[in-house]
C-alpha cells in the first residue's frame, strides 16, 4: 500500500514536470544537439565527422580578434553598468523628489525592444544627431563630429544603455535592503561617507551588485541585433554566426561550430564568475 | 581616480545640484533617443545639421501603415506572443507546482537545467531550432515561431511560478480541505486566486521576452510571420529610417502599455525577482 | 567650559506636520549616564539622533564638550554608539568590527591591535574575534556592539534602547555589566529605553520625555517618589490614582486632608494646593498595608473587601473594594493571604500618598 | 484582485479581436511575388501599381515581399496546376536557379506575344540573355536598373565624368568619399570596387570571357588597378558605413560628398525628401555596374484560370502608360523600348539611355566579384 502511494505520487510529480522537461529537450535540448552534430559535420553534409569547422576557424586571426571583441564589448559594457547602477542606485534610495518616475525610466530599456533604442541611440549619436550638435555648440573646438556610431566605445555605449537595468535593479534592491542602522553605526564611529560606501555599502551589496552584473554580461555577450545592426565594421561572435548562415549558400556547420565556441566560452566564463560570487557572498 | 572619488563623495554628500544633473542626463540618454526618433518620424527635408526638421509630414506613417503593412505585423506580432505567453503559462504552472511544492531528489539540478537556456547565448540553440523547425515545417508559421518563443519564455514562467507557489501558505490548503473542498475545488477556489497575481507577472514578463524576441524570430521567420523586430531590422537595413522611425513609433506603443502595466501590478522588486536567477 | 558633556538648547525638530522633539532643554553632565526614557514616540529617539547628527535641529542647537555641533558632521563628532539592533557589520569579524574606527581613524596596526585586544578582554569576548557576527548570540553581539562604541574611548557612548532585543534574563545581566563598563571607563553616556526598570536600575538621571517634551528630569528615586505630572507615575512603576477634593491643609506639618468619596485621606502637601480644589491621589500599590478587618484603625485606615486576587510569586496583587466606588490596586508580600470576599483593612501610608494636581 | 483579473482578459482579448477584424472578404485576386524590389520599389507597387491595375484591369493583386531561396523552395513543393504564386518578379538569376530547381516557366516570348503584345517593346537581346545569365524567353523586361555617380551638387560643382578622373581628384574629396563596406550586403558593396578595376584592368578578354583572378593578381595592370584600389579607400569617408543607410546619413549630414550607388534610389530618395535636392547623378565613362534588371515571370504549375489574367496583368505592365510612370516616378530605366515617348525633361535629371549604355558595365567575371565579396574586407578596409 505505501509502496503503491509512493509510486503514484513520483508518476503524479513526473507527469507534473513532463511539460517543463518536454519544453527543454524539445525546444532546447534536441537543437542544442542538433547544433553540436552539424558543426561536427563537415559543410553540407549529413554524415562524417570532422573537426575541420572549428579549426579552420579557431587557427585564423580573425578567430581571436572576434573572440577579444566581444569580450571586449560585454566586459566593458558590464563595468560600466555596474558603475553607473551604483551611482545610480545610492541616488535613487534616497527617495528624492521625482525618484518613482527615474525608477521607471530605469526599465524602459529592457522593455521596449532592443532595436528601437539602438535605432534612436544612432540618431541621437549619428554625425549629425543632437549629440553632436550640442557638442560642437558648447565646445567649439570641436570642429568635426565625434564619431561614436559604429566604433568600439560606442557600441559599449549601447550595450550599456540597453544592459544596465539588470545590474540597476539589483543594486538598488540589494541596497534598499540594507539595515539603515549598519551605515548610522559606521558614521558614528567616525567613517566619512566615502568610508561608509567603500567599507561598508559596497561590500554589503556586492552579492546584489554581481548577481545583476551576471545578467548584464550575459545578455551583452549573447547581444545579437545591437551589434547586427549597429555594430558597423564591429563584429562579435554572435553576428560572425549570423552572416554564416546569411550568405548563399548558408554555411550550417561553420555557424554551429562558432555557435558552439561562443555557448562553451560563455559557459566558462559564467562558471568562473559564479564561483567568484559565491566565495565573496560567503 | 581622484575624479571619481571627488564625484561620489559629493554625491554621497547629498548635493542637490549634482544629484540631479546626474539624474537629468540619466533621464536624458534614456529619453532622447525616443524623442529623436520621433522628430526623425514627421521630419522632412531634414538635412546637414539641424536640430529640429524644417518641415513636417505625416507621409512616413502612412508609408508604414501602407507599404509595410505595419498592421499586419502587429497582428502578427500579437499572436505569436499570445501563443507563446499561452503554452509558456500552460508548461510553468505544472511544472512549477512539481518544482515548488513536491518533493524531487536533485531539485536544485533541474531547476539549474530548466534556466540553462538562459545562460546559453540564444543565438546557439536558436540555430538547431531553425534547423529543426525546417524539417518539421514549422518555419514560417504563427505556431511555429511562438514555439522557438517558448524555449526562452518558458523559463522565465517556471521560474516566476515556481517561487510563487513556493510561497503558497501550506495552511490554507490544508484549511480549505479541511473544509471539505476537493482537489479541483481547492485549486480552482484557493490556489488559482492566491497564485494569480505569480501567473500574472509571469504572463507579462513571457510577453514582452515574446514581443520583443529578435534572435529566434530571425531565425525561424518567413514572409507571413514577420514580427515587429524583426521588420524594423530589415527597415533599418532598408535605410529610410524616416519610415523606420514612424514604424518605431508605432510599435513601441504598445510597450509603453506594458510599461504602465509593468508599474502598476509589478513593483521594480519583483521585476528583480523575475530577472534574477540564472 | 560648563561642566554639561552634552546639552542640547531648545532643539526643536519636526517631521512634517509632526513635532517630534518641541524646544527639548537638557544638559548632560560629565561621566554621568542619563537616561531617556518614554513611550516610544515620545521624541526619545529624535532627540538621540540630534545628539548624533542623524536628525539635524529644525531650531535649537547641540553642544558635545562645550563645542556648538549643531551643523558638524556625525563622523567627527567623536561618540560611540550601542543601537537596538546591534548594527554589526554582517561582513566582518567579530575582530574587524571592533577594528573599524581605529582604522577609519588611521592608527597604525599594532596600536590598532592592542587597542581591539583590550577592548575584546574587556567584553570577555577574546576567543570569538574571528567569529562573523551571524554566528553569536544576541548577547555576544550587543557586546561586540559595546566594544566598537568604547575601542577609541569616545567622549560620549549612546545607547539606543540596547537591551531591547534580548530576552528577559539577559537583559538583566547585561544591564549591569553596563553599568560595571561605564563606571570603569568613567564615561559620558546617554541610554535611551522605553523600559522604566532598566532606565531606574541604570541611571544617573532620568530624564522622561512625552510627546516631543521633557516633562521631568531627575535621579530614579525622585522620578519613582515624586513623580510631577500623572503621566509620570502611570508611567513609572504601578500607580493608583483616586480624584477628591482637598478639604483642610495643615501646613505646619506639611500634611493636608483629600476627601474622595467621603474618605478622608491624609497626604503629604504639595505646592499648590488649595482648599475646595480638585487633587488627583497617586499611590504606589505597594505603599498600601494590608491588615485583617480586626486591626485597629490609625490614619488613612479604611475598611474595604478583597474583590480579586492575582497571584505573582514573591508577592500577591489585590483589587480591594474600598467604600462603594473606590478600586484600589495593592501589593502584599505573599506570606499573608487573603481570600476573595474578605473583610479587610487598608491603610495608605501617609507619607507615601502625593497629590498630583 | 479586480483590476488584475480584468488585465489578464484584455491582455487575451485584445488580439482576438485584432483576429476578429483581419478577416477579408472573398474577392478573385492574383498573387504577385517580388524577389527584386527596395524599400522604394515596394513603395511603388503597393501605393502606384496595385491601384492602377485594380483601377482599370480590375484584377487585385495580393503583393508579396520574399526572398529568392525561400520562394524556389516554396515553388517546388507545388503539385501540378495548384500553384498558388501566380506572377513572380525577380533579379534574372533566378530564372535559371528556377528551372534547375525544377520549376517549370512559361516562355513567354516569343510564345505568348498575342496576349503580351506590349512584349514586343522589349529588347530582344534583354530576353535572351542579360548579364550573362540565358533567358530564353522567360521573363518579361520590366525595368533596366543603373548604378551611377551620386554627388551632392553643394560640395562638388565639376564631378568626375571618369573613374580615373575621380581617382586622380580623390585628394578634394578626402573624408568625403561614401564607400560601402565590401562586404555589405547591399550590391554596392562589390559593385564598387568591380567597376573602379574594371577602369584600369580589363575583366573579361575579347571573347567576352572571364579572366582568372590569378592571372588579374599577376599582371602589371591587375596589380596597378588593387593598389589603386587599396588607396582610393583610404580616401573614403571612414570608417565604412556596414550598409548604404548609413552612407546615406553621411550624405544627409553633409559628411559625404560623393559616391556610387543605385541611381533610382538615390534620385527617388531626393525627391521624397528624404536626400537633399542637390543629389545629381552622373556618369563614368570606363564603365558603370548595372544593376539587377527586374523580370516578370510566370510559372507553368499555376490553375490555367489564373493564366489569361496573369498574361492581362503582364501586358499592362509593359504599357507605354506604365513604363512612362516608371521612369517618372522612379527614374529606372523602362523595360521597353519607348525613348521617343518619355518626356524629355526626363534627361534634364539622369543621362539619356543610349549614353548610358555605353557605360553600362556587366559583371562577367564571378570570380573577381565574390573574391571581392569575400576577402575584400580583410584587403580594402583601411
Amino acid at each position: 500500500m505505501r509502496r503503491g502511494s509512493k509510486l503514484r505520487s513520483t508518476g503524479v510529480t513526473l507527469s507534473l514536470l513532463l511539460p517543463g522537461l518536454a519544453c527543454f529537450f524539445g525546444l532546447f535540448f534536441y537543437p542544442m544537439m542538433v547544433t553540436v552534430v552539424r558543426s561536427l559535420r563537415p559543410e553540407g553534409s549529413d554524415t562524417g565527422w570532422t573537426l575541420v569547422n572549428y579549426i579552420s576557424f579557431l587557427s585564423t586571426a580573425k578567430a581571436r580578434d572576434v573572440i577579444v571583441l566581444t569580450f571586449t564589448l560585454s566586459l566593458s559594457a558590464t563595468l560600466l553598468s555596474i558603475l553607473f547602477s551604483v551611482a545610480l542606485a545610492l541616488i535613487l534610495r534616497k527617495k528624492l523628489g521625482g525618484h518613482r518616475f527615474f525608477r521607471l525610466t530605469m526599465i524602459i530599456p529592457r522593455v521596449v525592444p532592443g532595436l528601437i533604442g539602438a535605432l534612436g541611440l544612432l540618431l541621437f549619436f549619428g554625425s549629425r544627431g543632437w549629440f553632436n550638435l550640442l557638442v560642437m555648440g558648447v565646445f567649439p573646438f570641436v570642429e568635426k563630429p565625434i564619431q561614436i556610431n559604429y566604433t568600439v566605445p560606442g557600441l559599449i555605449l549601447f550595450y550599456t544603455w540597453l544592459y544596465f537595468p539588470f545590474t540597476a535593479l539589483t543594486t538598488l534592491s540589494a541596497l534598499e535592503s540594507l539595515d539603515p542602522g549598519i551605515e548610522e553605526a559606521a558614521d558614528v564611529a567616525g567613517a566619512n561617507k566615502w568610508h561608509v560606501l567603500r567599507y561598508v555599502i559596497l561590500p554589503l551589496i556586492m552579492p546584489g551588485i554581481l548577481a545583476g552584473s551576471v545578467l548584464t554580461f550575459m545578455a551583452a555577450f549573447g547581444a545579437f541585433s545591437i551589434p547586427l545592426i549597429a555594430g558597423g565594421n564591429y563584429r562579435p561572435l554572435s553576428v560572425e554566426i549570423y552572416k554564416q548562415i546569411d550568405l548563399t549558400p548558408a554555411r550550417w556547420s561553420a555557424a554551429s561550430a562558432r555557435a558552439m565556441i561562443m555557448a562553451m566560452l560563455q559557459v566558462i566564463f559564467l562558471t568562473i564568475y559564479m564561483r567568484i560570487l559565491r566565495r565573496r557572498s560567503r | 581616480m581622484n575624479l571619481l572619488r571627488i564625484y561620489v563623495k559629493s554625491i554621497l554628500r547629498g548635493r542637490k545640484v549634482l544629484i540631479y544633473t546626474f539624474l537629468l542626463c540619466f533621464g536624458l540618454i534614456i529619453y532622447v533617443p525616443f524623442i529623436v526618433i520621433m522628430l526623425r518620424s514627421v521630419g522632412k527635408n531634414w538635412f546637414g545639421r539641424l536640430w529640429l526638421p524644417p518641415e513636417l509630414t505625416l507621409d512616413w506613417y502612412r508609408w508604414a501603415v501602407e507599404v509595410t503593412k505595419i498592421f499586419r505585423i502587429t497582428l502578427n506580432t500579437l499572436i505569436i506572443a499570445v501563443i507563446a505567453v499561452a503554452i509558456s503559462t500552460l508548461i510553468g504552472i505544472p511544472t512549477g507546482w512539481a518544482l515548488g511544492r513536491r518533493k524531487i531528489p536533485g531539485k536544485e539540478l533541474l531547476m539549474a537545467m530548466i534556466l540553462l537556456p538562459r545562460m546559453i547565448p540564444p543565438i546557439a540553440y536558436a540555430l538547431g531550432i531553425a534547423q529543426v523547425f525546417y524539417r518539421l515545417h514549422l518555419v514560417n508559421t504563427h505556431f511555429g515561431v511562438a514555439l522557438a518563443h517558448v524555449a526562452i519564455c518558458a523559463p522565465y514562467a517556471i521560474l516566476v511560478l515556481s517561487a510563487t507557489i513556493e510561497g503558497l501558505d501550506e495552511r490554507v490548503l490544508e484549511a480549505s480541505a479541511v473544509c471539505g473542498a476537493n482537489r479541483f475545488k481547492t485549486f480552482f477556489h484557493v490556489i488559482l486566486p492566491l497564485i494569480l497575481p505569480g501567473i500574472l507577472t509571469s504572463i507579462i514578463f513571457t510577453f514582452t521576452a515574446s514581443y520583443n524576441e529578435f534572435t529566434l524570430t530571425l531565425m525561424t521567420y518567413g514572409k507571413d510571420t514577420v514580427t515587429l523586430p524583426v521588420r524594423t531590422y530589415l527597415a533599418i537595413g532598408e535605410g529610410y529610417w524616416e519610415v523606420t522611425s514612424a514604424m518605431s513609433i508605432i510599435l513601441v506603443i504598445p510597450s509603453i502599455f506594458v510599461l504602465f502595466m509593468i508599474q502598476r501590478q509589478v513593483t521594480p522588486e519583483k521585476l528583480v525577482g523575475g530577472f534574477k536567477g540564472l | 567650559m560648563n561642566d554639561y558633556m552634552i546639552e542640547l538648547r531648545d532643539v526643536t525638530k519636526r517631521f512634517g506636520s509632526i513635532v517630534a522633539n518641541n524646544r527639548i532643554n537638557l544638559g548632560i553632565r560629565r561621566g554621568e549616564l542619563m537616561t531617556l526614557l518614554g513611550p516610544s514616540g515620545c521624541g526619545k529617539t529624535t532627540s538621540l539622533r540630534c545628539i548624533t547628527g542623524h536628525n539635524i535641529p529644525d531650531e535649537g542647537k547641540v553642544f558635545i564638550d562645550g563645542i556648538d555641533v549643531t551643523d558638524i558632521p556625525t563622523h567627527k563628532r567623536e561618540l560611540g554608539m550601542v543601537f537596538q539592533n546591534f548594527a554589526l557589520f554582517p561582513h566582518m569579524t567579530v575582530f574587524e568590527n571592533v577594528e573599524f574606527p581605529l582604522m577609519i581613524r588611521g592608527i597604525n596596526k599594532r596600536e590598532r591591535e592592542e587597542l581591539v585586544e583590550e577592548a575584546l578582554q574587556l567584553i570577555r569576548m577574546k576567543e570569538y574575534e574571528s567569529h562573523h557576527p551571524r554566528q553569536l548570540s544576541g548577547g555576544q553581539q550587543q557586546r561586540v556592539g559595546l566594544a566598537r562604541a568604547l575601542v577609541y574611548r569616545p567622549k560620549v557612548l549612546l545607547l539606543d534602547e540596547p537591551l531591547s532585543n534580548l530576552d528577559a534574563k539577559l537583559r538583566e545581566e547585561m544591564r549591569f555589566e553596563i553599568r560595571d563598563l561605564i563606571d570603569r571607563m568613567g564615561i559620558t553616556a546617554v541610554y535611551v529605553t522605553h523600559d522604566q526598570a532598566e532606565a531606574l536600575a541604570l541611571s544617573d538621571r532620568v530624564a522622561v520625555m512625552n510627546r516631543g517634551k521633557i516633562e521631568q528630569i531627575g535621579t530614579p528615586t525622585e522620578i519613582y517618589d515624586s513623580p510631577q505630572s500623572r503621566f509620570i507615575a502611570d508611567f513609572i512603576g504601578l500607580s493608583d490614582f483616586l480624584e477628591g477634593t482637598v478639604s483642610s491643609i495643615r501646613s505646619d506639618r506639611g500634611t493636608a486632608i483629600v476627601k474622595v468619596e467621603g474618605l478622608e485621606i491624609q497626604v503629604v502637601a504639595g505646592p499648590n494646593m488649595e482648599v475646595g480644589k480638585r487633587a488627583l491621589l497617586f499611590i504606589r500599590p505597594n505603599n498600601v498595608e494590608l491588615f485583617n478587618k480586626t486591626h485597629k484603625g490609625g490614619t488613612n485606615t479604611f475598611p474595604g473587601e478583597v474583590e480579586k486576587i492575582t497571584y505573582l510569586g514573591d508577592r500577591n496583587d489585590y483589587r480591594i473594594k474600598l467604600g462603594s466606588n473606590i478600586r484600589l490596586r495593592v501589593q502584599s508580600d505573599s506570606k499573608v493571604r487573603f481570600r476573595v470576599g474578605e473583610e479587610v483593612k487598608i491603610c495608605i501610608l501617609p507619607d507615601q500618598c502625593r497629590v498630583i494636581v | 484582485m479586480k483590476p488584475k483579473m480584468l488585465l489578464c482578459i484584455l491582455l487575451l482579448a485584445a488580439p482576438l479581436a485584432l483576429f476578429g477584424t483581419g478577416v477579408a472578404e472573398e474577392v478573385p485576386e492574383i498573387t504577385l511575388i517580388d524577389t527584386n524590389s527596395g524599400a522604394n520599389f515596394q513603395w511603388y507597387w503597393q501605393t502606384q501599381v496595385i491601384p492602377a491595375i485594380k483601377d482599370q484591369l480590375g484584377v487585385k493583386v495580393n503583393y508579396i515581399v520574399s526572398k529568392e531561396a525561400p520562394l524556389i523552395e516554396r515553388m517546388k513543393a507545388w503539385e501540378p496546376g495548384k500553384g498558388d504564386a501566380h506572377l513572380l518578379f525577380v533579379k534574372p538569376g533566378t530564372i535559371p536557379k528556377a528551372l534547375d530547381g525544377g520549376v517549370d516557366l512559361e516562355t513567354l516570348y516569343p510564345d505568348k506575344v498575342d496576349v503580351i503584345p506590349n512584349l514586343n517593346k522589349c529588347p530582344k537581346e534583354y530576353l535572351k540573355t542579360v548579364l550573362g545569365v540565358s533567358i530564353d524567353g522567360k521573363g518579361a523586361l520590366y525595368w533596366r536598373s543603373q548604378y551611377a555617380l551620386i554627388y551632392n551638387s553643394d560640395y562638388i560643382k565639376e564631378p568626375p565624368t571618369s573613374w580615373k578622373e575621380f581617382y586622380n581628384r580623390r585628394a578634394e574629396w578626402k573624408g568625403h568619399i561614401g564607400i560601402v563596406r565590401p562586404d555589405a550586403k547591399s550590391g554596392s558593396s562589390y559593385r564598387i570596387p568591380y567597376s573602379f578595376l574594371n577602369a584600369y584592368v580589363d575583366m573579361v578578354d575579347a571573347q567576352g570571357k572571364a579572366i582568372p583572378l590569378e592571372d588579374l593578381q599577376e599582371s602589371n595592370e591587375g596589380k596597378d588597378a588593387f593598389a589603386k584600389l587599396i588607396n582610393f579607400y583610404t580616401y573614403a569617408k571612414l570608417p565604412l558605413p556596414a550598409e548604404p543607410p548609413n552612407m546615406f546619413e553621411d550624405f544627409n549630414a553633409g559628411d559625404t560628398w560623393i559616391s556610387f550607388y543605385a541611381m533610382d534610389y538615390s534620385l527617388w530618395s531626393r525627391h521624397q525628401g528624404t536626400m537633399p535636392p542637390s543629389i545629381k547623378s552622373g556618369f563614368l565613362e570606363e564603365g558603370m555596374a548595372a544593376g539587377s534588371d527586374g523580370y516578370l515571370l510566370v510559372p507553368v504549375d499555376i490553375p490555367e484560370e489564373y493564366k489569361a489574367t496573369v498574361y492581362k496583368v503582364v501586358n499592362f505592365l509593359l504599357s507605354d502608360d506604365q513604363q512612362i510612370r516608371l521612369i517618372t516616378t522612379m527614374w529606372q530605366y523602362t523595360g521597353t523600348d519607348i525613348w521617343d515617348k518619355i518626356p524629355g525633361i526626363v534627361w534634364d535629371t539622369i543621362p539619356p539611355w543610349e549614353k548610358m549604355e555605353q557605360s553600362r558595365l556587366r559583371i562577367g567575371n564571378s570570380e573577381v566579384k565574390n573574391f571581392i565579396r569575400e576577402k575584400g574586407a580583410d584587403i580594402l578596409i583601411p
